[in-house]
Order: structure tokens, then sequence, then C-alpha cells
């Protein structure tokens, strides 16, 4: 492990609940309000961190160990994914299932706690949270069979790192479609408009929300904040296919890599104002577009 | 060898000791614990040693019968499924005594633990035989043992129904192992592995059948799509540990056919590779549809052991196009990742069916929407079923997930290989999507039967298991994590397992993948202590301020009851939507109810209106037989009259 | 001079039993059936032990084959009458004399047939055998078995029949050499045969020796006979009766063989045989008699007795072997089904169920009968069978081998439904559990025992003797 | 000598026809009576001197074919008591029709063999057609008894072949032929009488209880 991998990864962990703002802000300025500010988000955690916990009488640990397990396995998924340029602080030969795993590990604790509450309404949250996710998983998959081929490395610090570079005169534009099917999969993993309205107020009209609906006080504030690490973790993703920072070093590139989650923030944001929600069962459609996407760059590349 | 043999006398000795002290279970059942632990153990240590790089010679004994010699041996492939058939063997039996002890009286309880030894032994020597005529009987073994363990139930029409069902697909599966090893051998008088291994190379056509005869014959064993049909059926039937014992290994034996086939063929062409791979991922997504298509936990559970299957033809299909392109790093992490996947599915499919024996035992019914909330009141059952339910589904840190790694691993390797092989690479996106369903099944199951509330006020509260029930659990929850926390510790062995049945010299396992295994560990060993550490903080700072205590958040609903659950149907119903199609789901719709049950496509779709209209064919053509002597008579003089003719025509050219 | 004895022990008493008063009225004299059972098994253990030199001048005389079939007769015979010791206790014969005198006149005319080398000999003594066993089938006196007697007589009549046109057809093949028709001889001279007289001969010997053995389509009085037949009678017919009748049509086998004629007589065999595969498949599915069902079973494996002499190579000892083990195995499941009866009365689908509640040993005999009757391992038809389809397989009879694979398949599962039918599930209401007495379950254990060793183990003489038949069969051992 | 044999063996095949035709139990157990006379007739004017073996023969077949088995089952008969008529499932015209077919049927196939040479060139013939005219009773007659008398028929049929053999079959083999035939006939006669006791008429068409 390298110490400036830690510190980069410290980096992105502060910075991490900004990027929900910065979303947040740009959509109200595009539909002509002011918005709460961009650190509003740091704000709503001081806030909920403060509160008193208020439990369900039909729940168990389970309701307590989901969002602190979610928490971790974002924060260990963090450490498989090269940051400043250099090789992440884990690596090894198919860590890239390692992270999907640990991805698919923080789902199975947050759904499970959901479901401790015996409402419906977490349990119709949680259903739809899984059914998402079931396409979801296939296409990052997909994104990353491209990634493979494009740099023949099974690890990720390998694909997002001196050999995506290389690579981009080869494959430019299958590398580009990866990158759009990954910021779709941003999207939807991060329960964002068109699959998801972090906004809505209407239970049975959500997904996300509604699954996390009987946590309160700290428990929410990790849950919240795991959704901004989570959508920070992809957005690093998306901004390493685009702009592979092989060339820079340490603070260079960390400056660069912020800057692009900043744009791929502000995207969410732009999305926001101008698509609508999908309805449920087109989202699914939506997945596998994306996965056609990747299949796609995959096949560019085999030809 | 001889310790092998030992622990199969001990374990047989351990089931006739049960058997002859039924009147006295006292003794009986404490002398079948420690015969059949000491024989386990017995068997277990010479499989480690083999895993570990150590040799045992072949035993040959003197051909008592035709078709040669019966010849023994235990090499890593025998090795990793024997720790499989020891370890899940003895959870089962141990298991199964407290699980039975409440049938004493009213059933041969004695005779079913006498059986299920006899299933271990008949187990353990399929996987050492290394001659056609022992590996037969053995295998022939297991089929009835089993078949007579899955009907000790046999008063009940269902049982018998799916012991009918099972005992008729395990005999064509013999008959297919005849007509396999028939086909193999030609006119050759010596049937010993070796003598089939130093078969002269086949003509295309003959290799072509052999190796389609054994993908049928072990694929039925196996349960791969399309020959499942059997298994949720026989799997429904059995008494738990039986259930987790054929689920857990038995199946696991066609796993084992196939992978020795390919030791002793050698390389086989690369339409079998693809084949095996398509077969695999079909298999892998169907079972787990279909899986979540059940109301019934132990029909679920089985399900998955028809996905868990797919996943392992995954590895064995990419291992064997790895072979049939020359790829060797392929192929070797392809069948290491079978074998592995093979052992692990072992450990926590039995656990997961020793898991929801306890629930029925407890609560007395199988349906998934009547239960719920049982977390509450058997924690020690929940905890081990959460543990096994993380594991099948591939989560990191428990075992699931290396094996899963390793094929992974096999299969993007492929993508990135160049050539026909790459197609292969495809086969990861479809094990991701058998992964994503798995676990929306198992957030299903685990969330509906022990979180929440009942959906219907179970007759009684329902007590947690025996601790004799509870031990079995534990020991096979903890070897899930100890696997899953140690890569570095079974992948070298696995590798093993691989460049044996890839045919390359055991050296050649020293690969870059070996190197993954060290960092591999570092990453579980640090999930694992993150999640501990961070538990451990969460817990110290809530600990301060004591939180209020009130009813679930019902959007208004001020006391949310039973009723209101939400039911596994329910949450599987979006799933279940999309894949529509193939899930086989029929919705009955009355007035006042909705209901939906799953039927099985190839069986209620395919197999018994067949039969029922060969029973009427048959029926139509026993007609012939009817009116008296005078028809008998006919047919003598027709048979003299058709012979006559005959002979005629033989007359004419002589 | 020892086969003379085999001969005449049992044919003597059967006379005696007939003839004196002392042995009127119900009693059977079952102490007389066990010794002379035990003294004909005895002697014919010495035939193994040494062998003995030929008896009235060449007729009577020991070869592989016929050593075969006395050996298999002897030992079910002896069982047989072990188990009668049991059974007459529960439901005595209408005539102790009959029964004892007809059994005893069977084991003498057995033993000639097993030994006859003079051809015409061999047919006295076939159609000895026929008549021996007729009152024994109408032992129950009652309308249906009258009809099963009568039908049994006269197919059997009308086959025997046959058989000795074919032998007289076979002496003209001589031409007008006026040899007796002794076996060494014919073999000696058979390439001087008349082959159309010797292809005439084999065709309605097998026909006729066929009608015997039950192949189909001339097996239709099998399980009428079967049927109703006490299931004591039934198996020493399935067992002993069909096993003579399989030596007759391979001894002319041997001499077609030798006279260069085996590519005509090959398709012949074949054909019957998977013809008698195919009925009894047919026949089996949906049987509700589990005493037909057993009978339509004999049906099947007197196909690929025949089947394998045809396929010959290794099938020819395939056959000798499926001989053995299936006498012994018929042996077994029918005096299994005699204990059914006697406890319930009927051996119907609709009279029994949960008979392993209500006969545990029996039932459990049964199932286990079921398996090797089906040719599983370990049971020793498990051999024969996977030789025979190797002999299939090897000899490039590949639809041969996919229609008995099939056709075994099927009949498989119609064995299954009824014998687990009967056996599993909840006993009819009122059912006790009926004590066994050892003497029903001695017999069928000990068979069991032999059949399952002749799976795993297969004695050095036997193996000699076996394949030393299947060469003179025109085969080879394994 | 030949001459006379071929007289007889016509007058066998006659009695066949006539068998065929008569519509009484009695008169049909009159021919087969017939039958086995002349059969018993045959060994003495075939065999090329008289033997012993030919004597005894002609003597045991008189015997059990002339003389027991028609008058046991005559006595079946009375003892049955049934009405004496036949109902054949083939009208009597038609039963004979097929008769001269046979007949002719046999002639044309015994042109056909390779026969050795023979003392009498009509004795396999008509041993061929006596064979296929005794099977013809037996599948196409009602009852019982008929049927024996069939079988009887068949029986001469082969003895009647069996003659042209008489070098290569011995003595012995030729009485216990006959043993066996005798011992056949009377158990039939015994079933058949108790059938009668049964079913109170020998139409064995009755005869189709079992069945799968």
């Amino acid at each position: 492990m390298s110490g400036a991998g830690l510190i980069a990864l410290g980096i992105l962990a502060l910075v991490a609940p900004a990027l929900p703002g910065i979303a947040g802000k740009t959509k109200s300025l595009l539909t002509g309000r002011r918005g709460p500010p961009v650190l509003q988000p740091y704000a709503d955690l001081r806030k909920l961190l403060r509160k008193r916990a208020v439990y369900s009488r039909t729940t168990t640990w389970v309701f307590r160990a989901g969002p602190v397990a979610m928490l971790v396995t974002l924060v260990v998924a963090a450490l498989l994914v090269p940051l400043d340029g250099r090789a992440a602080p884990v690596r090894f030969s198919g860590d890239l299932v390692a992270f999907a795993g640990l991805l698919a590990l923080g789902r199975f604790a947050l759904v499970l706690a959901g479901l401790d509450t015996g409402s419906s309404f977490e349990g119709l949250g949680a259903s739809r949270e899984v059914t998402i996710a079931t396409f979801a998983e296939p296409t990052l998959f997909l994104c990353f069979i491209a990634l493979v081929l494009a740099t023949g490395d099974l690890s990720l610090s390998g694909m997002l790192g001196t050999p995506l570079a290389a690579a981009w005169p080869r494959a430019g534009a299958s590398l580009s479609l990866v990158g759009i099917s990954l910021f779709v999969l941003l999207l939807a993993e991060n329960s964002r408009v068109p699959v998801d309205d972090p906004a809505t107020h209407l239970e049975l009209t959500m997904i996300h929300e509604v699954m996390v609906l009987d946590h309160g006080g700290p428990d929410l504030a990790l849950i919240l904040y795991g959704g901004a690490l989570k959508l920070a973790l992809f957005g690093v993703l998306v901004v390493s296919v685009f702009v592979p920072r092989a060339g820079f070093a340490g603070p260079a590139a960390l400056a660069l890599l912020f800057a692009g989650l900043g744009v791929v923030a502000v995207g969410v944001g732009v999305v926001e104002s101008v698509m609508a929600r999908l309805r449920l069962a087109r989202v699914p459609q939506l997945l596998v577009g994306a996965a056609a996407l990747a299949l796609f760059a995959t096949i560019l590349q085999v030809g | 060898m001889t310790l092998v043999a030992l622990g199969v006398a001990l374990i047989v000795l351990a089931g006739l000791a049960a058997a002859a002290l039924a009147r006295r279970p006292a003794v009986g059942e404490t002398l079948f614990r420690v015969l059949f632990g000491a024989g386990c153990v017995a068997g277990v240590m010479p499989a480690l040693g083999v895993l570990a790089g150590a040799t045992v010679p072949d035993v040959r004994l003197a051909p008592t019968t035709p078709f040669g010699p019966w010849v023994f041996g235990l090499d890593p492939l025998s090795a990793v499924f024997l720790l499989a058939v020891l370890s899940v063997g003895a959870a089962c039996a141990f298991y199964g005594l407290a699980y039975l002890a409440h049938e004493r009286g009213h059933r041969a309880v004695g005779a079913a633990h006498l059986l299920l030894a006899v299933l271990v032994a008949a187990l353990a020597v399929v996987v050492v035989a290394r001659a056609a005529l022992p590996l037969l009987i053995a295998w022939e073994g297991m089929a009835v043992a089993s078949y007579l363990l899955v009907v000790l139930e046999h008063d009940r029409p269902a049982v018998r129904r799916a012991g009918m069902i099972y005992v008729v697909v395990t005999h064509a599966g013999t008959l297919l192992l005849f007509t396999l090893f028939a086909i193999w051998a030609g006119g050759a008088s010596d049937l010993s592995f070796g003598a089939l291994a130093a078969h002269p190379p086949f003509s295309a056509g003959r290799g072509g059948i052999i190796l389609a005869v054994a993908l049928v014959a072990f694929g039925l064993k196996a349960g791969v799509v399309p020959f499942h049909f059997w298994l949720p059926e026989a799997h429904a039937a059995a008494p738990a540990h039986v259930s987790a014992l054929m689920s857990g290994v038995v199946i696991k034996m066609g796993i084992y056919g196939l992978l020795r086939t390919v030791v002793l063929f050698g390389a086989p062409p690369p339409w079998w590779g693809w084949v095996v791979l398509a077969l695999g991922a079909c298999s892998g997504v169907l079972g787990v549809v279909w899986a979540l298509a059940q109301h019934d936990i132990k029909r679920l559970l089985a399900f998955h052991s028809v996905e868990n299957i797919g996943i392992i033809l995954l590895g064995i299909g990419a291992g064997a196009l790895g072979v049939a392109y020359g790829h060797p790093l392929i192929a070797v992490l392809g069948f290491a990742g079978a074998a592995l996947h093979t052992l692990n599915h072992a450990l926590f499919k039995s656990l997961l069916f020793l898991g929801a024996g306890s629930v029925i035992h407890a609560t007395g019914t199988r349906e998934i929407d009547r239960l719920g909330g049982l977390g509450r009141h058997m924690p020690a059952t929940a905890a081990t079923f959460l543990v096994g339910s993380a594991a099948i589904v591939g989560l990191p840190p428990l075992n699931g997930f290396v094996s899963e790694w390793v094929v992974y691993q096999s299969l993007l390797r492929g993508a990135s290989a160049g050539g026909a092989v790459q197609l292969a690479g495809l086969a990861a996106v479809v094990l991701a999507l058998i992964g994503g369903l798995a676990l929306a099944c198992f957030v299903k199951v685990v969330g509906v039967l022990f979180l929440g509330t009942p959906r219907h006020a179970l007759a009684t509260d329902p007590r947690e298991a025996a601790p004799a029930m509870i031990r079995p659990l534990v020991g096979l929850a903890a070897a899930c994590v100890v696997i899953g926390l140690v890569p570095i510790a079974v992948v070298p062995p696995a590798l093993r397992v691989g460049s044996l049945v890839a045919g390359l010299p055991s050296a050649a396992a020293g690969f870059q993948a070996d190197a993954a295994a060290g960092p591999a560990t570092v990453f579980t060993v640090a999930l694992a202590l993150s999640l501990l550490v961070a538990w451990a903080l969460y817990a110290a700072i809530g600990s301060g301020r004591r939180p209020s205590e009130t009813a679930t958040w019902g959007c208004g609903y001020a006391t949310p009851t039973p009723r209101m659950a939400y039911t596994a149907s329910s949450f599987a119903a979006p799933l279940l939507g999309v894949f529509r199609a193939v899930s086989g789901v029929r919705t009955d719709r009355t007035a006042h109810a909705f209901a939906t049950h799953a039927i099985d496509p190839v069986l209620d779709g395919l197999l018994l209106p067949a039969w029922r209209g060969a029973r009427t064919a048959a029926s139509w053509l026993r007609q012939v037989r009817h009116g008296g002597l005078s028809r008998y008579l006919l047919l003598v003089g027709a048979a003299v009259v058709a012979s006559l003719l005959y002979l005629l025509a033989a007359g004419r050219n002589p | 001079m020892r086969l003379l004895v085999l001969c005449a022990i049992p044919l003597v008493t059967a006379l005696a039993v007939l003839g004196l008063p002392a042995f009127r009225g119900r009693r059977v004299p079952v102490a007389l059936l066990v010794v002379v059972a035990a003294a004909h098994l005895a002697l014919v253990a010495s035939l193994w032990a040494a062998p003995a030199a030929p008896a009235l001048g060449g007729w009577l005389a020991v070869d592989p084959l016929g050593l075969t079939v006395l050996t298999l007769t002897s030992v079910l015979f002896l069982v047989t009458v072990v188990y009668i010791i049991g059974h007459v206790r529960h439901d005595p014969p209408r005539s102790g004399r009959v029964f004892a005198g007809s059994l005893l006149a069977f084991l003498a005319a057995a033993s000639v047939v097993a030994l006859a080398h003079h051809l015409a000999m061999l047919w006295v003594g076939m159609e000895a055998t026929t008549l021996s066993v007729a009152p024994l089938v109408f032992l129950r006196r009652d309308r249906r078995s009258l009809e099963a007697t009568w039908k049994y007589l006269v197919v059997s009549s009308v086959g025997i029949a046959l058989a000795l046109l074919g032998t007289f057809f076979l002496a003209s093949a001589q031409g007008d050499v006026g040899r007796p028709l002794l076996l060494p001889d014919l073999l000696a001279h058979a390439r001087e045969l008349h082959p159309a007289w010797l292809r005439a001969a084999f065709l309605f010997l097998l026909v006729g020796f066929g009608t015997k053995m039950g192949l189909a389509p001339m097996h239709t009085w099998k399980p009428d006979t079967y049927g109703e037949a006490p299931s004591l009678v039934s198996g020493l017919m399935a067992g002993a009766l069909t096993s003579c009748a399989f030596l007759g049509v391979a001894r002319v086998t041997e001499v077609v063989v030798a006279a260069g004629l085996g590519s005509f007589a090959q398709p012949v065999l074949i054909t019957f045989g998977l013809l008698s595969l195919a009925v009894a498949a047919t026949f089996i599915i949906g049987q509700g008699d589990v005493k037909r069902l057993l009978a339509y079973s004999s049906v099947e494996h007197m196909g690929l007795l025949v089947l394998g002499l045809g396929l010959g190579g290794v099938g020819a000892y395939g056959s000798m072997l499926h001989l053995i083990n299936n006498g012994l195995a018929k042996g077994w499941v029918f005096l299994v089904t005699g204990n059914v009866v006697l406890a319930s009365g009927s051996a119907t689908a609709a009279g029994n169920r949960g008979l392993v509640r209500t006969l545990p040993v029996s039932a459990t005999l049964l199932v286990l009968g079921l398996f090797a009757v089906t040719g599983s391992p370990p049971f020793g038809l498990f051999l024969s069978e996977f030789t025979i389809l190797r002999a299939a397989i090897d000899g490039g009879h590949a639809w041969i081998a996919a229609m008995m694979l099939v056709t075994l398949a099927v009949i498989f599962v119609g064995m299954a439904a009824l014998v687990l039918g009967v056996a599993l599930g909840e006993a009819a209401p009122g059912a006790v559990a009926v004590r066994e007495s050892p003497w029903l379950v001695a017999g069928p254990i000990a068979l069991a025992a032999i059949v399952l060793m002749l799976g795993v183990y297969i004695p050095g003489p036997l193996h000699d003797v076996l394949t030393r038949a299947a060469v003179a069969l025109g085969g080879r051992g394994p | 000598m030949r001459g006379a044999a071929q007289i007889v063996l016509l007058l066998v095949v006659l009695s066949d026809l006539a068998v065929l035709g008569t519509s009484r139990l009695s008169s049909c157990i009159r021919g087969i009576a017939a039958q086995g006379l002349l059969l018993g007739l045959l060994p003495l004017l075939i065999a090329p001197q008289l033997s012993v073996h030919a004597v005894g023969l002609a003597l045991g077949t008189v015997i059990v074919k002339a003389v027991v088995l028609p008058w046991f089952l005559a006595w079946a008969i009375r003892e049955a008591a049934v009405r004496r008529e036949i109902e054949p499932l083939v009208g009597f015209i038609a039963s004979q029709l097929l008769g001269a077919l046979a007949v002719a049927l046999a002639f044309a196939i015994a042109s056909r063999l390779p026969l050795p040479a023979m003392p009498q060139p009509l004795l396999v013939p008509v041993s061929l057609a006596t064979l296929i005219i005794g099977f013809i009773v037996l599948t196409t007659r009602r009852k019982a008894l008929v049927q024996v008398v069939g079988y009887l028929i068949l029986e001469n049929g082969i003895y009647l072949f069996g003659l042209t053999q008489t070098e290569s079959v011995p003595f012995l083999i030729e009485l216990g032929v006959l043993l066996d035939v005798f011992v056949g006939v009377f158990i039939m006669g015994i079933v058949v009488f108790h059938i009668n006791r049964e079913f109170d008429s020998l139409d064995s068409t009755r005869l189709t209880e079992l069945t799968d």
C-alpha cells in the first residue's frame, strides 16, 4: 500500500459529499431556482449525526449493521481504485471482481436492513433496488471486459492506469462508448433521474429512498454519506476512462481527477433537469441499452 | 489409500452399529458418532496430503470379474471431491441424528442412518475408483441408497412421486454409463482407467459420441438444464440432511465424472467446450430464475443447486476451451475454479439446506410466504443461514467469492486472449447476471424467513433448534468463512487440480494467478477486519445514547399487521416479470384472491405428457394378446411362416 | 455312471411317490424332497470336482453348456424345496403326492435335458419337463388356473412338436448316412450336413424351443401361466424350465456354428431377441400384477439370452452368465412374491401396498430384487447385461445397442412403478405386520447372496466353464 | 409293398379331411382312431425288411394311437356328456377348402425340398399336409376336445416325417416319443374333463379370463 494512495483516498472521502451538492445546485440553476448551497450535504450530515436514533420494535441488529457494512464496503472498494495516477493501494489480478463483489455486499446489507423493518414500503423499495442492480451488474462487467480488451490487464489499477492511456489512440471510439455506459450505470446505481428521483416525496414512487425509510439519525447519515461516496467512486471510473491520468503524478493527477468529478456532478445535474423519470418497468431497458453500448464497445475491439 | 479404505470401512461400520442398536439409540448413536467421525478423519487426512502435493500410489486388486483389475487411486481431483464428501457427509450425518430423533418409533431411523453411511461410503468409493466396474458399482450404490433415503417419508404421495422420477432418471444415467464405457473400451478387455486413458486416438466421430454420452450421463446426475427436472422434486422430498447431502455432494459426482472424463480423454475438441459453456450459462440463469419463482424453501434451494452447477460448468467449459485452443492459463484457472466452487458449493448449500431443515422443524411449514421474523426466535440458525446466503451469492469475504473470482479470471483472460476463445469472455457477463439474480433471491429468502414479521400467525412460537442441530451449521459456516478469508491457502491446491485436469505438469501450476492469491488474501482479510472494526466503533459510539423504540413507520398506518408485510412472491414479481418467458410462473386469479405457482417446463411440459402417451399406446397395443388360445397359436404359426420365408430367402442366395 | 444316477434318483423317487400307496393324501413328503434335492446337488458338485465319463453309449455326457444348466437347476430346486418346507404349512396343496411327484419328475426330466447328447433324447426330456410341470400349474384347481394350464399345455405342446419336426430335419440333414443324432458326431461332421435341411432344422428348433423359452411372439402362454401357477412353481419355470429350453436352442446353434452357418443363424436370433425385448417393454408398462410383470420380465431376459447368442463374441459369454443370473434372480423374486401372496392373497397392485410395513423382510427383498432383475450394479445381471451390450457395440450394431438400452429403460420404469408401488406407502388399513418364518425368507436370501456375489466375483472354475461354453457357441471369453 | 404304402398314405390324407369335415365329436374321434391304425401299418410297409424295430414301432403306435387314446377321448366325452356338435370358428366347407389348400401347399413344398432318396415319395408331402391340417383343426375349433384331436393329428404328421429317419432315430427314442404323446394327450384329457366340470361345456373360447 502506498501512503500517497491513502492520502488521495482521504481527500476523496472529504470531497465526496460535495458532489450531490453540485448536482443539486446545477439542477436548481437550470430550472431557474437558487437552490440549496453546494455544501448543504455537509450540513445535513452534521445535523443527522447529532440526532438520536429511533428504531422500530421489529428491527434487529441487521437493521443497524446495514448502513455500517455499506459504508465499509465502499471505503474498501475505493482502496481498489487508482486515484492519483499510480496504482491503487490494493491491486491484484481480477480485483475488478472484488470491486463488483463489494458493491453487491453493501447492497445485500442495506436491502436486508430495509427488509428488517417488516414494512411493505421497505419491501417494495428493496425489491426495486435489487431488480435494478441485477441489470446493472452485468453492464458493469461488460464495461470491464471492454477495458480488459483494451488494456489486457485484469486489475483496476492496470486497466484504468498506464495501459489505458496507451489504448486510447487505438480504441478511442470503443472507450468513449464504455465511458458513456459507465455514466448511465452511475445514474442507475446512485438512484438518480431517469432511474429514480431523490427529490420525490411519494413513497410509492421511490426506490432507494423508500428502502431506507425507517433509518434516521446517525444511520441515515451513514447511508447518505455512503451514497455520496458511491457516486464519487463511479465518478472516478467515468473520469478515469475519459481522462487517463497516467502521465501526471500525484497532485496534478488528483487535480485532474477532482475537476473531472466536478464535471460529472454537473452532468448529473444537467440530466436531472432535462430528463423526466422513466417508468419503473422501462428501467431495465435503459440498463440493457447501456449494456448494448458496452457490448458494442467490446465487439469494436474484438473485430 | 489404506487410510481411505479404513475410513470407508469405519463409516459403513458406523451405519451398521446405528442400525443394529436402533433399539437402544443412546448407545447406537454415540457409537455412530465416534465411528463416523473417525472414518471421516481417516479419509480426510490423505486427501489433504494429496492436495498439499503429496502423491499416493494406486492400489490394484487382482481381477475377480471380467474386464480387468479393480484399481483405486487418490489424485488431487479425487482428493478435493473426497474432501467435500467427507466433510459435508459428517455434518449431515450428525445433523441427521438429531433431526430424525423425534421420528424414532414410527420410522426405521436406524435403517436411515445406515443408508446415509452407505451413501457417504459409496460417494467416497466413486471418487477413488480407477476402473469401470468399481465405479459403476459404487455409482449405483450411491443412487440406490440416496433413492431409499429420498422416500424415507414414503407415506406421502408427493414423496413417492418424486422418488419414482428420481430412481428412473438415475437408472437411465447408469445405463448411459454402461454405454459410455462400452463405446470407450471398444473390444478391449481391460476397463481400468489406465487402460482407457491409453486408448489409441479415437476417430472424430467416436470421440464425439463418447464426449456427448459422457455429457448427458453426467449431466443427468449433476442436474444440468435440461436434465434438471428430477432435482427439485427429489431434493424437496427428502429429509433435510439428505437433501443437504444430495444437493451438496451427490450431484457433484456428475461434475467429477465430467472432469475425470476430460482427464482420461485428453484434450476435448472445441465444440465440446462451447456446448459445456452454453449449458452452464443456461443452467445458471434458468436455475436462479426458477428459484426466484418458488414458494417452497427446499425447492428454491434445489433450483439454486442447478444454478451453481451452471457456474461450475462455466468453469469447466472455459477450461476445456483453454485446452482446445492452447491457452494453458485459461484452462488451469477454469478447471481450478470449477473444482473449488464444487467444494464451496458443497459447504454452503448443505449449510443452507440444514438451516432450512431447522426452520421447517421449528415451524412445520416450508411455505416461505407463511414465515417471517424467525431471526428473533432462532438467532443461531439465522446467523449461519445468513453466512450461507452471502457465500452462495458470492460476496466477499466468503468462500463463494473466491471460487467465482477464479472462474471470472479464467473467463476474462479468455476475453483478452484473442482468437475464438474471446467469445468465452461474454460468459463473464452471464456470470455477473447470475450473481445479481442470486443476490435478489437470497435477499428475499433471508429477509422473508428471518427478518420482519411473520406473514401468517404461526401456530406455536418457533423455538431455536437443538444444539446438536446447530453445531453442524456452525461448523459449515466456519468453513465457508475460513476458505473465504485465506485464498492463499485454497487457490494453489485448486490450481494443482486444474493443471491435472488440463493435462499439464503440476509444476506449471505456479502461474501468475497463484501470485494473485496473496494480495487477494490481503484484501479479504482487510475487508473482514474493517467490517469488524467499524461495527465495534459503531457499537461503542451508539452505546452512549440510548435509542428510542417505536413501531415501524407505516406511512400513516398506525400499527402494521402481518397481512401488510411484503411477501416473497411480491418481492420477486418485478424480476420475474422481466423473465416472464422462461420463468414458468402461472398465475391463478380468482375474484378475491391472486396466487402464483411455478411449473417445470421440462417435467410438466414435456416428459410426463410423453409418458402418459406411451402408456396409452402400450395399452392399445396390448389388445393384440386378448382373445384366447387360437390367437396364441396363430402367433406361433406366424413365427413359423416368417422363418420359412426367411429360409426361402436364404435358400435363394446362400 | 454318476450321470445315470443323477437322472435316476429323482426319476425313481418320482415314480415311487406317484405309485406307492404310502404317499397318498395331502401330506407332502418334504423330507424326501429335501434329501433328493441335496443328493442331486451333491452329485452335481462332484461333476465340478471331477469330470464324469459319458453313459448310455454317449447319450448322456457332461459339457460346459449342460453343466451350467444342470447346476442352475439343481441349486434352484434345492432352494425351492427348502422354501416348500415353510410354504406347505400355510397352504398345503390338494394332493401332496401329485405335488411332490411332479416336482421330482421335473427334476429328472431337467437333468436328462441338461445331460442329453442325443438330440432326440434332448427332445424327449424337454417334452417331459413340459408335461411334468402341467399338474403343478393346475395345483389350485380353479377356473383361472385351469385356463392357464390349458393354454400352457396346448401352446407349448405345439411348440415342442415343431421342435420334434426340427429334430427330424436335423436327421435328414445327415442325408442317408444314418448316423444317430449324437452331438459329438454332428459337430465333428457338421460341414457335411446338408445346409438347407440344417437351416430348416435350426429354424424349427428355435421356434419350438423358443416357444418353451417364451420368446416373442410365442410367449403368449407365459404371463397367464406364471400369473396363475403357485409362485414357487412359476419361479422354477422362469428359472429352470426356460433355461432348459435355452439349452435346446444353444445345442442346435452349436451345430449350426460348427457347420459354418453362423451368419445365417445370427440375424434370426437377434430378431427374436429384440422382438422379445420390445414386446416385454410394451406389456410391462402399466402392468398391475407382480407375477405377470415378472413373466414379461422373463420374456425380456430370454430375449437378452438369444440376443447375446446372436451377437456372438463376448455376447455368448454374456448369455451364459446371464443364464445363471437370470435363473437365480427369477427364483428369488418369485419366491418373495409367494410370501406376498401368502400374506395378502394376491400379487396385484390393487391388493397390496405398504408392504415394507407388513412384510419388512420380503418387501426389502422384493425391492432389491427389482434392482437386481433390472440389471443394476452390483448384482450379477448387471455384469451379464453389460457384457451383452458391449458385444452389440463392439460388433458395430449401434442401433441394436440403442434399442436394447431404450427397452431396458422402459422396462425399468414399468417394473419400478409396480414394485415400488406395492412396497412403499401406508399399509392397507387393518393390515398387521406378519411374522415371516425363516423357511420362507432363507431361500430368497441365499439366492440374493449368490446373485450379488456373481456381480463382484466370478469363481475361476465357473469362468472357465462359461468361457468354454461361449467358445462352443462361436463366441469368446471376455 | 410300395403301392400298399401309397394307398395307406392317401387314406391318411382322407382321414385328415374327414376330421376337418365332420360335425360330430364321435366321428371325429373315429377318424383319429382310423388314422392311428393307418400310421401303425406304415412302418411295416415302408421298412425294407421286417425288423424288430419296425414291428415294435407298429405295435406301439397302434396300441397308443388307435386304441388307448381314442378310447380315452371317447370316455372323456361320455363323462362330460356334452352336446355332440362341433361349433367351429370357421365353417366346415371353409375349413375343408383350407385343408385342400394345405394339401396342395404341402405337395408344393415337398417338391422343393432336397430330400435324400426316399423309399416313399408320398411320405413327406402327406406328413406336411397332416401337420398343417392338424394346426388348422387346433386353431379353428372351439371344443377343447377337438383341439386335442387337432394336436394328435399334428403329432401324427410329424410322426410320418419321422418315418423317413428310422435309422438315425433309434427305437428307444421312438418309444419315448410315443410315451410323451400319450402322457401329453392323457393330461390334456384330464384338463378337458376339468374344463367341462368348471364351465359345463368344452368350449375353450370361454377361457379368456386371463388378460393384462
